[in-house]
């Protein structure tokens, strides 16, 4: 286990790095922050002041090496558009992304398993049949198509629901989330039903096809064979096969609902560090960037962690490997 | 004549393939007394495997069991209803498969599979159903069965974990077992182990066994009766001894000489020519026909009916061999 | 007109009789500020912001035009080298303290001096040589030489509290730096309210990035009431979801709604419509140096767009009024001069061009090529109302004239990196003049380049023209008005007659509020949300 | 044995036109296909040629007549592009685009997962770490930096998707080969002392196709995906030749004004064109799988 | 004469060593060590031409190992490989590819061993031509001479594998390693996966291509009867170990060693009816943490503190047989 954590770190560590590198000298390819972040009426001394102001006139690779020495004590540099320490800006809207992807996750798992084994147990049942186009169509739209939809219909024509931005939020552990207030969770409902709809066609497919194979798996026909009644069998026997692709994929899709949330972010006006991100590409503002990809980065090895985890708690197989000592 | 525990009156399994109806057992007819230990002898896909499903009612889509009676202990299964079948297996009927590495299940704990099945049938509580599990797997020679309880299937060898199986199938002393090929994929000496204590079980409490297997070998040294299948049909049944020292059947007779212990070393092997026909396209007459040496045009054009040839014996052959008394 | 009185009274009397509704205003803007710092960043939001808490000393009204704020008057010496402005007596600041000239002055100094500011306000009061208070309601400036936009730039940026900054002593400025006071407030300090106190209508309440910021009514203004009890900012970047969060009733005014929803959204009876010219004009801009010029092909490495008559070719070869028809709904006025009507430095005689191809096909023969030639316009694509739109809509047009034109946009960031690189022949963008006037275009547009003067800071075509950098330098020289208008307008025409810049609209900058809304458009873009109120 | 089945291809073809769904998201497919090919000859404008669309025709009703008579059956987008040819030629990019992607992403991905499962030891650890690397970061978040470095352009909308897929099929393909090369007709092969290369290429290569295959078909929707997507963000395709996602996100800006057309037709053909390749290739699968096989 | 195929004390070990990650765990007190499969150890027999070799042992005893070794597809970590009387590391590219060719396989699972994708022709074919046996040419002829050889029709050629059953699969393989026109053929568990019917055709056809060609067989195999039925001489394995090795007559009649007993005791066999089993106990150990001493002890009825102690060496008897047992080497004079 201590060998795995470290293996993971490790690998952590290298994408982190490798990233950061890349995106530093990436960005800096790009362009000049300043050209944006001026006004465009300040004349060229002004612009030149701002440039060395921001350190941007010394050479990259000195602004690198910089850049790596706050890294040592784990500063990862001040957004050039907003003058707050980038990590400090993103952890500020992590929360709102975090409660978006948690929220997309359990909708498509809760609703997504069910119908997934509905459509793998009886699969030429129409309403199988029906269940599985709902989630090709839902696999196939692109996810801002989707949102606008979801906006045209529930928030424009219908009125149910608000168009966008994050409503209430009450402060638990000194973090905001909104699901705990009307206006917090109606603001909440169509952006995460954004985020569900692809993960929810995926754990359809997903379910349906491991339900599928499993039901055929000798271990299932010998616990009928042991008279347990069909609840158990499905209930228990199918359903914890099912859940280990499950989770394993669930896990790799909730890093990726918090890079996707740049989209529903985008449309839905969720203030979110996707947003943030996509605003700062906009503006160059590389330290955001660099800190963000960085954050990320971490967050997938945590995830993948807590999947492996959750993995090897599923799948008793899992722990031999590991355990080996 | 003491009264068989199970009798099979004309059982017929069917399939519906893409190529039309297959039908994997073809009227098998078959009965085992109280302590009787019957082998049921065939090559692959001679639809021993499907008799012995059959008779449990586990025949999913897009199989169906077509005619015929199931008669444990008098009572016809086949008109029993799915609730009380469910209650009857694993009670009163319990089953041992072929690959000890694919019967249980691979993420659930030797106690819980024992455990719920024991509730399944029982009315006891959980520690009553532990303590029955573990005085079970002490039964079949397991060491530290308590310990042994708490461990995933993984962890034990093959041969262990036929021995739980075999636990699983005493545990609420069924009047009989149906074993699939229980020690094929084991190694010689693990085999012996369990054969041994299949035997001596056995003998002690009077449960009835179907032993399904291609090993004439094994038969030999086990069963007390024996029935030779060949596509779908019982060709031939009788003791053990007088069928395999008296084959009547061609096919028995081959199965018998192909084997290589059966000749002294150095002289050849008479073995049955040609290959097992596909179920999908059967000949008319007698499915064996083809490969018999002793076939005539009848053979080719009429199927032969079950005929006793003796008290103990039946047969399916028009031209059977010459037994010596 | 009598009834019309008394109907405004009785409405007036029914917002007093009922002060619980409709109190708080939700607006979607389209940007975010980058802080509330009023002096943190030169940026269009948070200039905007800023107006709600902060005041400058003098104001501008929604044409720009300077009007008194927190100066009553001001004078200006025969030599035109120094100002004197009387301060407004009576002007509190939200935490209670007296406004006095040692709060400009403190202001003044901390301009320069702002943490890690990405762009700051110190153009605003460089061209001042000393800024004193011979008294605490007087404040006295002085320039090196005449400069007629003092007025202006001391109208873009709001006033802080020395007090509020934690500096209670006097103030003394000093261009090097302001004596006995060594740090100043970081941007944060104003983020999280503690140094937000301005004279404004509005006093700081919370600010949440990406979320919203909310202010409350400061009820010891000093002038007019506001209306609106709170009032709460959302920043909602994306167009659709900005109109469907007012459709949805989220919001109760956004700005820019997009302009193909403006037709929809005018015929909905639950939307108010409101519109105004901008002084943002949307120009192309030529290549006047490269040879060859990146982006042109097919003339043997020549580049045909120092050539006047090409010019006038490209200029005669685009139908504006068509672009303002079609890609901009109607939410344009067509330009040939850099500054809308209503400001400072436009020549009347100056009429808008007819388009003619013909014309425009004979004077690229004239000048030598028949067959045209290609060409790529560069633009951004998120930047200016469809201004990608606009770029495909001329390369379309200039196509016919038998310039075979393709469009490159790309996203704003990249845009003016490769702009500033000198990487087009021909792009597209935008300039929001302020008060100024005709002056602020041309001097930062077509002047040469000139980092010392301060001259030509956007003139990425390199246009360089000697006779008209001395005009343009003598305006900027000149304090009194009617010579000040007389430059600007020779410097004008000299502009137009040599195509030196291709003007071709000016934005109308539209805003959509519930129904029974109303507010007053801004010709700098800018949303004040004090000017919303009821319809009547 | 089954019946008239004779190569794997003839089988494979057998098993596929069993099912209805997919012979007509097929049928869809190919038709699809064509249009996209032939888009020169069967789109009625060029929208790409500037001297061909007309301001004049800006935003028309589908059905509509410009005024020069040509008919808008689709309608026209603000510039005056008709939208059927826009979206025939919208789709010969997103398709052009994502097949290229694919197909090089593939070729690269073989090469790579092939090397790692056959040499093993350094050359596989260095080629799974980056496989690693590239796949512990989400294709969108890739493929958006890597753009705004770049610059827009077809080329390198292509460079990135091909970024942010080899890795995936470099896994697969690895994962496949290690199988296949376990199996006795591999060593069969070796034992015969038959080269590496062919071993490699010509036994095990065309083994570990069916896989990549359907990934492959899938990837090719999951490129259109992102390619819309990315447009959408306004980091694409350039506007002078919209792709699908392009057009779909130019007409996002006029969805609530009522002029639905510009974004709903091509929303609708990426729909459908991506539903085809998701059933055929969800069908494909499920032939190849042997574990659903009855 | 020379031995067509001699084996002296070759050993495969497969080890792991603790990766990066682990070594640094062990600094932080981890336990992570060094995994070292003696799969096969110190195993020495020849094969003269012509001769059959049984090589009987259960699962994981090594004998694929060690016939894997035999045709070149793995090579061994210690020990000598002669073929001809020329080791591995003596051998001339020539002799090499002599070896290559003259020692072929044929395997246990006739669906894995043939390659889905190609024509039963391109099958057999391929290496005589990528090798310069034949000309691309007369592959055709060829194969359907190989084909007649193995009992199938020359009709089948343009076929692929999974048009064909266990049997005809099993008898397309043979044809492949024919035609590389071998010497020795390392049968693999190469009749286990077949019905019994057809497993007898097989042996039959095996014994006819011997008479036909000459061949030397290494039979792997833990089916005593077919090896008893095929086998000039047997070698029995335990753990990676020989532990018998003798004439199939010698080993079959009279068992020497403890383990080679209980197989023989414990195989099931025909005329073995109501056959009261009378197992050996205990599983076969882990090969990663092998007992000391002799591998079999905890398994051994007669088993001795002295087996315990050092594991006994294979050991010429009477009459050539070796055994590798103390307790009869101790009974010897």
């Amino acid at each position: 286990m201590i060998a795995y954590l470290i293996r993971r770190f490790g690998q952590a560590l290298l994408v982190m790095a490798v990233m950061a590198t890349i995106v530093f000298f990436g960005l800096y390819a790009v362009g000049n922050p300043v050209d944006l972040l001026i006004n465009p009426e300040a004349d060229l001394a002004e612009q030149e002041e701002t440039i060395r102001r921001l350190g941007l006139d010394k050479p990259i690779h000195i602004q690198f090496g910089y850049f790596l020495a706050g890294l040592t004590q784990g500063d990862l540099g001040t957004s050039f558009v907003h003058n707050r320490p980038a990590l400090e800006l993103i952890l500020s809207r992590l929360p709102a992304t975090l409660e978006l992807a948690f929220m997309g996750i359990l909708i498509a798992v809760i609703l997504g398993i069910p119908l997934g084994m509905i459509a793998g147990l009886k699969p030429d049942a129409p309403y199988s049949r029906f269940i599985m186009a709902g989630s090709v169509v839902g696999f196939s739209t692109p996810n801002f198509w989707q949102g606008l939809m979801l906006i045209m219909l529930f928030a424009v024509f219908l009125g149910w629901l608000p168009a966008g931005g994050r409503g209430e939020t009450v402060d638990v552990l000194g973090i905001p989330v909104s699901f705990l207030t009307w206006d917090g969770l109606s603001h909440l409902i169509l952006p995460a039903v954004n985020v569900a709809i692809y993960k929810m066609s995926l754990v359809i497919r997903l379910t349906r096809a491991g339900t599928a194979e499993i039901v055929h798996q000798d271990y299932v026909k010998y616990a009928r064979a042991r008279g347990l009644s069909p609840r158990r069998v499905v209930g228990v026997h199918v359903l914890k096969n099912i859940l280990i692709p499950v989770v394993t994929v669930l896990g790799l899709e909730t890093g990726n609902v918090i890079a996707f949330a740049v989209v529903t972010e985008t449309v839905f006006a969720w203030p979110g560090i996707g947003k943030l991100l996509i605003d700062s590409i906009g503006l160059l503002d590389r330290p955001v960037v660099v800190a963000y990809l960085m954050l990320t980065v971490f967050l997938f090895v945590m995830i993948n962690l807590v999947v492996d985890i959750a993995y090897s708690a599923l799948d008793p197989r899992v722990r031999v490997k590991r355990g080996k000592a | 004549m003491i009264a068989p525990v199970l009798s099979v009156r004309n059982l017929v399994t069917e399939f519906d393939t893409r190529a039309g109806t297959v039908t994997a057992v073809d009227g098998v007819s078959l009965d085992v007394g109280p302590g009787e230990v019957l082998g049921i002898v065939g090559e692959s896909g001679s639809g021993k495997t499907i008799t012995g499903f059959s008779i449990l009612g586990l025949i999913d889509k897009p199989g169906r069991i077509a005619g015929g009676e199931v008669l444990l202990n008098g009572q016809d299964l086949r008109t029993l209803p799915e609730a009380a079948m469910q209650k009857l297996r694993g009670d009163r009927i319990a089953m041992i498969f072929q690959d000890p590495m694919m019967t249980l299940n691979p993420v659930l704990r030797i106690d819980t599979q024992m455990v719920e099945t024991i509730r399944a049938h029982r009315d006891v509580s959980p520690a009553r159903a532990r303590d029955m599990a573990a005085e079970a797997l002490g039964l079949v020679g397991i060491p530290s069965p308590v310990e042994r309880l708490r461990t995933y299937p993984h962890e034990m060898s093959g041969g262990m974990r036929q021995r739980v199986v075999i636990a699983i199938a005493l545990m609420l002393e069924p009047d009989l077992i149906i074993a699939d090929e229980p020690t094929t994929a084991l190694d010689v000496t693990i085999q012996s182990q369990i054969l041994s204590e299949m035997q001596r079980l056995l003998a002690a409490r009077k449960t009835a066994l179907i032993w399904i297997t291609h090993d004439l070998t094994v038969v030999a040294g086990l069963a007390h009766r024996v029935a030779v299948m060949y596509a779908g049909r019982i060709v031939e049944t009788g003791p053990v001894d007088d069928l395999l020292d008296r084959p009547a059947h061609p096919y028995t007779q081959g199965l018998i000489s192909s084997i290589p212990s059966s000749v002294p070393r150095g002289e050849r092997l008479v073995p049955i020519k040609g290959m097992t026909p596909s179920l999908i396209s059967l000949p008319r007459g007698c499915a064996f026909a083809p490969r018999c040496p002793r076939a005539s045009e009848t053979c080719h054009n009429a199927r032969p009916e079950a005929e006793d040839i003796s008290e103990a014996r039946s047969l399916r052959c028009f031209h059977p061999l010459e037994m010596a008394q | 007109m009598k009834k019309l009185t008394i109907a405004a009274v009785g409405l007036l009397l029914g917002t007093v009789s009922q002060p619980a509704l409709a109190q708080s205003l939700i607006a979607g803007f389209a940007s975010e500020p980058s802080s509330v710092d009023p002096l943190y960043h030169n940026l269009g939001p948070n200039n905007a912001t800023r107006k709600h808490m902060f005041e400058a000393l003098v104001g501008e009204d929604e044409n720009l035009g300077i009007v008194p704020m927190l100066a009553e008057s001001w004078e200006t010496s025969e030599d035109g080298l120094t100002w004197t402005f009387k301060l407004r007596e009576g002007v509190k600041f939200h935490d209670g303290g007296d406004f006095t000239a040692r709060d400009f002055l403190y202001t003044a100094c901390r301009i320069p001096n702002v943490p890690n500011s990405p762009s700051s306000m110190t153009g605003f009061i460089k061209r001042a040589d000393t800024i004193e208070a011979p008294d605490d309601m007087t404040v006295q400036v002085t320039t090196p030489a005449p400069y007629p936009l003092l007025l202006t730039d001391f109208a873009s940026f709001g006033v802080i509290s020395a007090s509020a900054n934690g500096h209670d002593g006097p103030v003394t400025y000093s261009k090097d730096g302001c004596a006995g006071i060594d740090s100043y407030l970081d941007s944060s300090a104003y983020n999280d309210g503690t140094a937000t106190i301005g004279t404004g209508p509005f006093k700081f309440v919370e600010f949440v990035p990406g979320e919203r910021v909310v202010m409350a009514r400061n009820d010891g203004y000093w002038g007019d009431a506001p209306h609106w009890e709170e009032i709460t900012i959302r920043p909602i970047t994306n167009e659709g979801a900005r109109v469907a969060a007012l459709l949805a009733g989220d919001v109760d005014v956004i700005e820019k709604p997009p302009v193909q929803d403006l037709e929809r959204l005018q015929s909905d009876p639950n939307v108010n419509i409101v519109q105004g010219a901008s002084s943002r004009v949307i120009y192309l801009h030529f290549d006047h140096e490269g040879e060859p010029s990146p982006m042109i092909e097919g003339t043997d490495g020549k580049n045909p767009l120092k050539d006047v008559r090409v010019r006038k070719a490209i200029s005669l070869a685009i139908d504006r009024p068509l672009i303002v028809d079609r890609i901009m709904g109607g939410l344009a006025v067509p330009a040939r001069q850099l500054v809308p009507d209503f400001m400072l430095g436009v020549d009347p005689a100056i009429a808008l061009e007819e388009p003619n191809v013909e014309e425009a096909k004979r004077l690229l023969t004239e000048a030598g090529y028949p067959d045209g030639f290609t060409l790529t316009i560069g633009s951004p694509n998120d930047r200016y109302i469809n201004d990608s739109k606009i770029a495909q809509a001329v390369a379309q047009m200039l196509t016919r004239a038998g310039i075979k034109t393709d469009v490159d946009a790309v996203t704003a960031s990249v845009f003016f990196k490769r702009r500033n690189n000198y990487e087009f022949s021909l792009y597209l963008a935008g300039w929001g003049s302020s008060g100024a006037g005709m002056a602020s275009p041309l001097r930062a547009l077509v002047a040469s380049q000139n980092k010392e003067k301060g001259l030509g800071g956007t003139n990425r075509g390199r246009y360089s023209n000697a006779e008209l950098d001395a005009v343009i330098e003598e305006a900027l020289a000149t304090v009194e008005p009617e010579a000040h208008l007389a430059l600007l307008q020779k410097a004008n025409n000299m502009v137009v007659d040599d195509v030196a810049i291709l003007p071709l609209h000016f934005e109308v900058t539209p805003w959509a509020l519930k129904a029974g809304l109303t507010m007053t458009p801004r010709a700098d873009q800018h949303t004040v949300l004090t000017t919303v109120r009821p319809a009547n | 044995m089954s019946i008239a089945a004779d190569t794997p291809l003839r089988r494979f073809a057998v098993d596929f036109l069993r099912s209805p769904t997919a012979v007509i998201a097929g049928l869809g497919l190919l038709a699809i296909a064509l249009a996209a090919i032939f888009a020169g000859v069967i789109a009625p404008q060029n929208p790409y040629d500037l001297a061909q669309i007309d301001i004049f025709d800006g935003s028309l009703e589908p059905g509509s007549e410009g005024f020069n008579g040509f008919k808008y059956w689709l309608g026209s987008d603000e510039q005056g592009r008709d939208m059927l040819s826009a979206m025939i030629y919208g789709l010969r990019i997103s398709l052009m685009v994502s097949f290229i992607a694919v197909s090089s992403a593939v070729a690269i991905g073989m090469v790579l997962g092939l090397l790692a499962a056959w040499r093993g030891g350094t050359v596989e650890s260095i080629i799974m770490r980056a496989v690693d690397i590239q796949l512990s970061f989400p294709a969108l978040l890739v493929a958006l930096l890597l753009l705004a470095a770049l610059g827009k352009g077809v080329d390198k909308v292509i460079i990135a998707l091909i970024l942010v897929q080899w890795a995936y099929f470099a896994r697969t393909v690895r994962a496949a080969a290690l199988v296949e090369i376990r199996k006795d007709y591999v060593t069969a092969a070796r034992a015969a002392a038959l080269p590496p290369s062919r071993i490699l290429f010509g036994h095990v290569l065309p083994n570990v196709m069916p896989p990549v295959l359907v990934i492959a078909t899938v990837q090719v929707a999951n490129a259109i995906s992102i390619e819309a997507s990315l447009s959408f963000l306004g980091v694409g395709v350039p506007i002078t030749q919209p792709s699908l996602g392009l057009l779909i996100a130019n007409g996002f800006d006029y969805l609530l004004s009522g002029r639905y057309w510009i974004s709903f037709y091509p929303g609708v053909a990426l729909l459908v064109t991506l539903v085809c390749i998701n059933v055929v290739a969800d069908h494909v699968r499920d032939i190849l799988n042997p574990r659903l096989q009855r | 004469m020379t031995a067509l195929l001699s084996l002296r004390a070759l050993s495969q070990t497969y080890v792991s060593t603790p990766d990066l990650a682990e070594r640094m765990a062990n600094l932080a007190g981890a336990k992570y060590r060094e995994l070292r499969v003696r799969a096969v150890n110190e195993v020495s027999f020849d094969v003269a031409e012509g001769e059959v070799v049984g090589l009987v042992g259960e699962s994981g005893c090594g004998k694929s190992t060690l016939g894997r070794m035999v045709v070149g597809v793995e090579t061994p970590s210690g020990g000598t490989l002669a073929w001809r009387g020329a080791t591995l590391e003596e051998m001339t590219p020539e002799q090499r590819r002599q070896w290559e060719l003259e020692v072929q396989m044929i395997f246990q699972d006739p669906f894995a061993s043939l390659n889905p994708r190609m024509r039963v022709e391109q099958i057999i074919g391929e290496a005589p031509v990528v090798h310069g046996l034949i000309k691309r040419t007369e592959r055709r002829d060829y194969v359907a001479e190989l084909l007649g050889k193995v009992g199938l029709g020359a009709d089948i050629m343009s076929r692929y594998p999974h048009q064909f059953s266990g049997g005809q699969r099993q008898r397309i393989g043979i044809a492949r390693a024919l035609a590389l026109r071998p010497k020795l053929i390392v049968c693999d568990e190469a009749i286990s996966a077949l019905d019994v019917s057809i497993q007898a055709q097989v042996l039959n056809l095996f014994e006819d291509l011997r008479a036909e060609f000459g061949f030397a067989y290494l039979f792997i195999s833990h089916d005593l009867g077919a090896v008893e039925h095929i086998a000039d001489r047997v070698a029995i394995m335990y753990l990676g170990r020989l532990v018998e090795i003798g004439t199939a007559d010698e080993v079959f009649e009279n068992p020497r060693h403890p383990y080679t007993r209980a197989l023989l005791a414990e195989a099931p066999r025909i005329d073995r009816r109501g056959q009261d089993f009378t197992p050996i106990e205990g599983e076969i150990p882990s090969p990663l943490d092998p007992p000391p001493g002799c591998a079999f002890h905890p398994r051994c009825a007669r088993a001795t503190q002295a087996c315990k102690g050092a594991m006994p060496e294979l050991r010429a008897g009477r009459d050539g047989r070796r055994t590798a047992c103390i307790l009869e080497h101790g009974e010897q004079p």
